[in-house]
């Protein structure tokens, strides 16, 4: 007895770590993701070049990325994440110009980290507003922030640009050796690359011993501190990473695009993000990744059929989504999984 | 869930690849619009600018077929980067056109210079937009063109001092830089310069502290397609009643706009290069045109600056004879001068920037319609802000 | 005598309302002692200020010779203070093994490592294990908590309070609204419950009251009673009158 | 300074007739519906196609405003929001701002998509001296129907059998039912009615604004600023959070037009952070 005991809790413990091991589905799909690069990168002849919408799709998938690791998984409503990538935006902005194209403060890689940096510590000094009141209460603090964040912007001329935005962003080569290109090769193949690193960092935590007090107080914030969790510090831990991500996406689109307006940082940021993350499925990490793919596809097909109507029917797919399915795409891929293997059972 | 994750991938690969190739003797246009959002109804002008042109001249120029694509823009600028390094690449298009918004034209300058592409600055009237790019040409307008006009025609008639009130952005600012320069030059004194939030739905507390200074003028600027708003409250606060008459720059007496304004803007004094009313053959032309193939729409600057636009892109491949080298194409606008609908247009052969006809105008009823009816000719000026050569 | 717990003069007030009055209470290590009262007694208010929810108007609280009136929840939890809830509070979303482990985690000072992933200390796993074996529902660890049925919730409730090793444990209510058939498991698994932690039993069920308390304070409005073992309780005709009284019609 | 306030005044009640609809469906139904402006576009389109198409006056277009959206309102509560109230907040969001991309699209395929506007009747039009200040005629005209309208609608919810039921239904809704009260029925009511009330904001907010395609997204951020601050337990509460916001608005960019466009956000996340159930809430702390 003892034996298949002691075999039973081994294998206990083991399940709990397979939670954290990557699925073939996961490499799948950072294959694809790599080997669009291939596709559309004008190295096809007759297929045409999207590596610039693919950057874009990367840099919103991680600013939906960082809106899931605070809403998916510490449960805190937030319509703010665009203050913090467009703060990113400018904090990289200003080092690439400052740095007229030279080392080091133009250096993409530093203007990066430095603009993680500097919004996470804004995201750290900003974290305490959230830690009370209800969704609606949480969610307006955060967009108050932001509307005051994106008027700073505005009126700071001298420094942003005010609503020009800033030219003459020269991000230096990635790493000194590959530099921005017109076909946006380098940019896609760096934002992929932050991006495969900001999310392999993101599973680590979720997966992890913090991750599982996250959950935890996004299902029962009561009963969390009662068993002796530090609730309002795992919240201001999760929200400061979060932040920082989101600095770093602004970052990447401000590097790519080597510009930063007052747009980047506007409440339709917020929004976009919030509303990829729940198109793709929030709580599950890769919800804003496929989101964030699915929704700009999608705007850009419709978009090309109709110019001027496209929001009549983006809107539709999203009230049908909401209406049919649970959680998104990937709630959907899941429900249609789940009965794809009970029919296989019968 | 392989399938599925498979198929989605397929569906989402065949949506990027749905782009279709292009034939041999066909020059591409990529006109980048804001044609949803706040700005809408500039990009629908433009377009439809655009479009009276080709149905006007037809396609053909130098041999070559023209085509026009139109992206839509959003109002945001590093899509606007996006769609011009697409249009670039992927339609190979031999000219960039549009820009709605200054820090749009701001962003496509660097892909322009980039991919030496000839873009045309149809609406962003910052005097700051051309000199970032050498492949930038202008066929609008900038703003020190606008204002300049205006701020002479007050200190002439009576007008001593003014209050400014712009939107705050970089066109606005311009505005307000340039009326205070020129007013104050020639005598006048701009009493206060008060700036109003672009997306502003209330101008009271500004109109308000306008007519408490007691200025004898206000001079206002907002964006083409924003003027309803401002108009009906400047109405509401009752100016005339208190002795301070209302001076703006065409953009406010919008010609989309003007006709809804109501009998309350007759006797408005604007400046502007454009007005549907323009007395020449060349426009009576346009605006039928313009009319027939646009469901009877009024068209405004931004059609006309869409129109000259196309006449820019035609004459420049007239004179290269077909070749879109974009540096022979930017070469070949240089002081070129045309009869266009708004009067006589040449495009400086140094800065690149359009040398449009100023007028002094007053909103006129006219076979039951409101119009700008033009009574004062300001000659055409150079832009005054940039001396560079190149 | 040592103390583990000890309120002076404890009293809590909501407006004009007095919930706790003037409560003076010792509990001694490893004690089984039964708080029981009528409805509206206050019982949950004083519980609450006892865990740190509620904060007193006055008075005192001690914790092994310690003021801890001014601690909060989480610091009294980590001293050794745990309660279970008269309703369910449990963390639908995970597993009753996580959930354990969770608790672990904080009590071991694990919780805040962010890049191992969870599983990797083994002996945590494990004690987590035993303790949902111990509780009888080692069978569905790794079922979604949200989806077990009503007792093993409840079970997973007292699991979860033991799970930080506490030396003073709080059982609001355990076998409310559970079932008759699934009642004696729980009933089976508080007896068994460890000798050295002192055990404050909130009940409105005499049966188990009296199977189980050595000693019972009664509290009728806010105030304290009376105190003794429970043979005296079960002989005073004051408490009868009051208390037993008011059962008998409640369940009439 | 009088005429400021009055100016403030004016755009507060605008803010609270364009906003309450919101606050009903939030507060009471717990329903998130960012698509509430669309319900005052519909009202404001309305009354301009009316009165610039068919030559109706604007006297006519306001009950028109109501009627219609109300009208909208009742259609989509029971063909599409029927189906979002068990749904979590976020699933209602994200469905009521594909709402909002759909009307815009809509009023631009049908309207266009420049700005449009109304002239007002003679009577609603110029301005009028108030103790020694000039204020506009239709300003007034719009704290007077407002006015008119807060008061209407506290006796509804506080004295009639509908606003005594409805306030049951919210309450509990399963114990309402069980009494015997149509729980269904009474927040479809509430729910056009809400609609209803926007239509009308939007009929009067053409009176001192033009009204374009993006209105439902421009509108959103100050419903919600009104609503957060004011709380969604009562009606009054979002009432002086309207006005609080107007005056606030009108006078900071009067005063200290540097720092005039801070004002309302800075007073909103000041009050949620000092009082997160709103200003004008009784009893704050649960």
């Amino acid at each position: 007895m003892s034996g298949s005991h002691d075999k039973d809790l081994q294998s206990a413990s083991a399940r709990l770590l397979k939670q954290s091991h990557s699925r073939w589905y996961e490499w799948l799909f950072w294959a694809v993701a790599l080997s669009l690069f291939v596709i559309f990168g004008d190295f096809i002849p007759g297929v045409p070049t999207r590596l610039m919408l693919l950057t874009e799709i990367v840099t919103l998938a991680l600013l939906a990325l960082s809106i899931d690791l605070v809403l998916g998984f510490a449960g805190i409503v937030t319509l703010g994440q665009g203050a913090y990538f467009g703060l990113g935006a400018y904090v990289a902005a200003l080092l690439a110009k400052g740095g007229a194209g030279t080392f080091p403060m133009s250096d993409p890689v530093i203007g990066l980290l430095i603009a993680g940096l500097v919004t996470g510590v804004f995201g750290f000094v900003t974290s305490f507003l959230v830690l009370r009141g209800s969704d609606l209460t949480r969610l307006m603090v955060t967009l108050g922030v932001a509307l005051i964040l994106s008027e700073l912007a505005n009126q700071m001329r001298w420094l942003t640009g005010g609503a020009d935005g800033l030219n003459g962003v020269m991000p230096s080569a990635v790493l000194g050796i590959w530099e921005f290109d017109l076909w946006g090769r380098v940019a896609y193949l760096y934002s992929l690359a932050v991006l495969f690193i900001c999310f392999w960092l993101s599973r680590r935590i979720v997966n992890s011993p913090f991750g599982l007090s996250l959950k935890a107080i996004k299902n029962n914030p009561l009963r969390a501190r009662a068993i002796g969790v530090p609730v309002n510090a795992r919240l201001v831990a999760i929200y400061t990473i979060a932040a920082a991500l989101a600095g770093i996406a602004g970052a990447l689109l401000a590097q790519t695009t080597q510009s930063a307006s007052p747009d980047m940082i506007a409440f339709h940021r917020s929004a976009d993000g919030l509303l990829i993350l729940v198109f793709g499925g929030a709580g599950y990490l890769y919800g804003g990744l496929i989101g964030a793919a699915a929704f700009r596809v999608m705007q850009d097909v419709i978009g090309n059929i109709t110019l001027q109507y496209w929001q009549f029917w983006l809107g539709a797919v999203l009230v049908a989504l909401v209406i049919f399915v649970r959680n998104g795409i990937i709630g959907m891929m899941v429900a249609g999984w789940a009965r794809l293997r009970k029919g296989d059972g019968q | 869930m392989r399938n599925r994750i498979l198929s989605g991938l397929a569906a989402g690969a065949f949506a990027l690849a749905a782009v279709p190739a292009l034939a041999q003797e066909v020059v591409k246009v990529g006109l980048i619009l804001p044609m949803t959002g706040q700005q809408a109804s500039t990009g629908r002008q433009l377009e439809a600018g655009a479009k009276a042109f080709l149905a006007q001249r037809g396609n053909m120029v130098a041999g070559k077929r023209v085509e026009i694509v139109v992206k839509d823009d959003q109002g945001v600028a590093d899509i606007s980067k996006r769609l011009a390094q697409e249009l670039v690449v992927n339609d190979k298009v031999a000219f960039l056109g549009g820009f709605g918004l200054t820090p749009i034209a701001m962003a496509v300058g660097p892909v322009a210079t980039q991919a030496k592409v000839p873009a045309i600055i149809m609406t962003a009237a910052t005097s700051a937009v051309v000199p970032q790019s050498p492949f930038f040409v202008r066929a609008g307008r900038t703003m020190p063109q606008m204002t300049f006009p205006i701020a002479d025609w007050a200190a002439k008639n009576g007008i001593k001092s003014a209050v400014t009130l712009v939107s705050d952005y970089a066109p606005g600012i311009d505005a307000e830089k340039f009326f205070k320069q020129r007013f104050e030059e020639a005598g006048g004194k701009v009493l206060d310069s008060l700036r109003a939030p672009l997306a502003s739905p209330e101008f009271s507390p500004f109109l308000q502290k306008a007519k408490d200074l007691k200025p004898d003028a206000l001079f206002l600027f907002v964006p083409s397609g924003q003027g309803a708003t401002l108009m009906k409250q400047v109405i509401d606060r009752d100016f005339a009643g208190s002795k301070i008459r209302v001076i703006a720059t065409g953009d406010v007496t919008d010609d989309d706009l003007l006709n809804d304004m109501g009998d309350s803007v007759l006797g408005m004094i604007t400046s502007h290069d454009y007005s549907a009313d323009h007395n020449s053959p060349e426009n009576k032309a346009f605006v039928e045109i313009f009319r027939k193939v646009n469901n009877n729409m009024r068209p405004n600057m931004m059609a006309v600056a869409a129109f000259d636009g196309m006449e820019l892109i035609f004459r420049s491949l007239e004179a290269t004879k077909g070749d879109t080298n974009g540096q022979k194409l930017v070469d070949a606008m240089r002081g070129l001068k045309w009869m266009s609908p708004r009067g006589p247009m040449e495009i400086d052969a140094q800065t690149r920037e359009a040398i449009p006809p100023m007028y002094i105008r007053k909103v006129e009823r006219k076979n039951g319609e409101l119009y700008n009816v033009e009574f004062q000719d300001a000659g055409s000026i150079k832009d005054p802000t940039h001396t560079h050569t190149k | 005598m040592t103390f583990v717990l000890e309120t002076r003069n404890l009293t809590k007030r909501f407006g004009g309302i007095i919930a706790t009055d003037d409560v003076s209470f010792k509990l001694p290590a490893g004690a089984r002692h039964a708080l029981i009262g009528p409805n509206g007694a206050g019982k949950t208010t004083f519980v609450n200020q006892l865990t740190g929810v509620l904060n007193p108007t006055s008075g005192q609280i001690l914790f092994e010779g310690q003021d801890i009136t001014n601690w909060t929840v989480r610091r009294r939890a980590t001293a050794g203070i745990a309660r279970t809830f008269q309703i369910n509070q449990l963390f639908a979303e995970l597993t009753p093994l996580e959930s354990v482990i969770l608790a672990i985690n904080e009590r071991e000072n694990a919780a805040h490592e962010w890049f191992s992933p969870l599983g990797s200390r083994e002996t945590i796993v494990d004690e987590a294990c035993a303790l949902l074996d111990r509780l009888t529902i080692g069978d569905v660890r790794d079922a979604r908590v949200g989806d077990l049925p009503y007792g093993k919730q409840r079970l997973l409730e007292i699991a979860l309070a033991l799970a930080a090793k506490p030396k003073l444990l709080l059982l609001d209510e355990p076998a409310a609204g559970v079932p008759e058939s699934e009642r004696e498991q729980i009933l089976d698994v508080v007896a068994r419950l460890p000798a050295h932690v002192a055990l404050v039993l909130i009940e409105h069920d005499m049966h188990l009251v009296f199977r189980f308390a050595k000693t019972i304070s009664v509290l009728v409005n806010g105030a304290l009673f009376c105190e003794g073992t429970a043979e005296e309780i079960a002989r005073d005709p004051r408490v009868r009158q009051v208390y037993l009284g008011e059962e008998e019609v409640q369940h009439g | 300074m009088l005429t400021i306030l009055f100016d403030g005044v004016a755009y507060g009640m605008l803010l609270f007739v364009l906003g309450i609809g919101l606050c009903v469906t939030l507060g009471l139904m717990n329903f998130i519906n960012l698509a509430h402006g669309a319900f005052a576009m519909a009202g404001g389109y309305l009354t301009i196609v009316l009165m610039n198409r068919y030559g109706i006056s604007y006297y006519w277009g306001l009950p028109a405003a109501f009627v219609f959206s109300a009208a909208l309102g009742a259609i989509l509560e029971r063909t599409l929001y029927v189906h979002l109230y068990n749904k979590s907040h976020l699933d209602q969001t994200l469905f009521s701002i594909g709402l909002v991309f759909m009307s815009m699209a809509i009023v631009d395929y049908f309207m266009g998509a420049n700005q449009q506007t109304i002239n007002l009747p003679p009577a609603l039009d110029g301005r009028i001296n108030v103790l020694g200040a000039s204020v506009g005629i239709f300003r007034i005209f719009t704290i007077v129907i407002c006015g008119l309208l807060t008061i209407a609608l506290q006796f509804i919810i506080a004295k009639t059998r509908f606003g005594s039921r409805l306030r049951a239904a919210v309450d509990d809704g399963r114990v309402a039912r069980g009494l015997g009260i149509n729980v269904t029925t009474i927040f479809a009511l509430t729910f056009a009615f809400g609609s209803g009330l926007a239509g009308l904001g939007g009929a009067l907010s053409i009176g001192i604004i033009s009204i374009d395609p993006t209105f439902p997204l421009k509108y959103m951020i100050y419903f919600l600023i009104v609503i957060s601050v004011g709380g969604t337990t009562t009606i009054t509460g979002p009432f002086y959070a309207s006005l609080l916001l107007g005056v606030a608005d009108v006078a900071g960019k009067y005063y200290v037009p540097e720092i005039g466009g801070f004002i309302i956000y800075t007073i909103m996340v000041a009050v949620l952070i000092l009082r997160p159930q709103g200003l004008f809430t009784k009893g704050a702390t649960r």
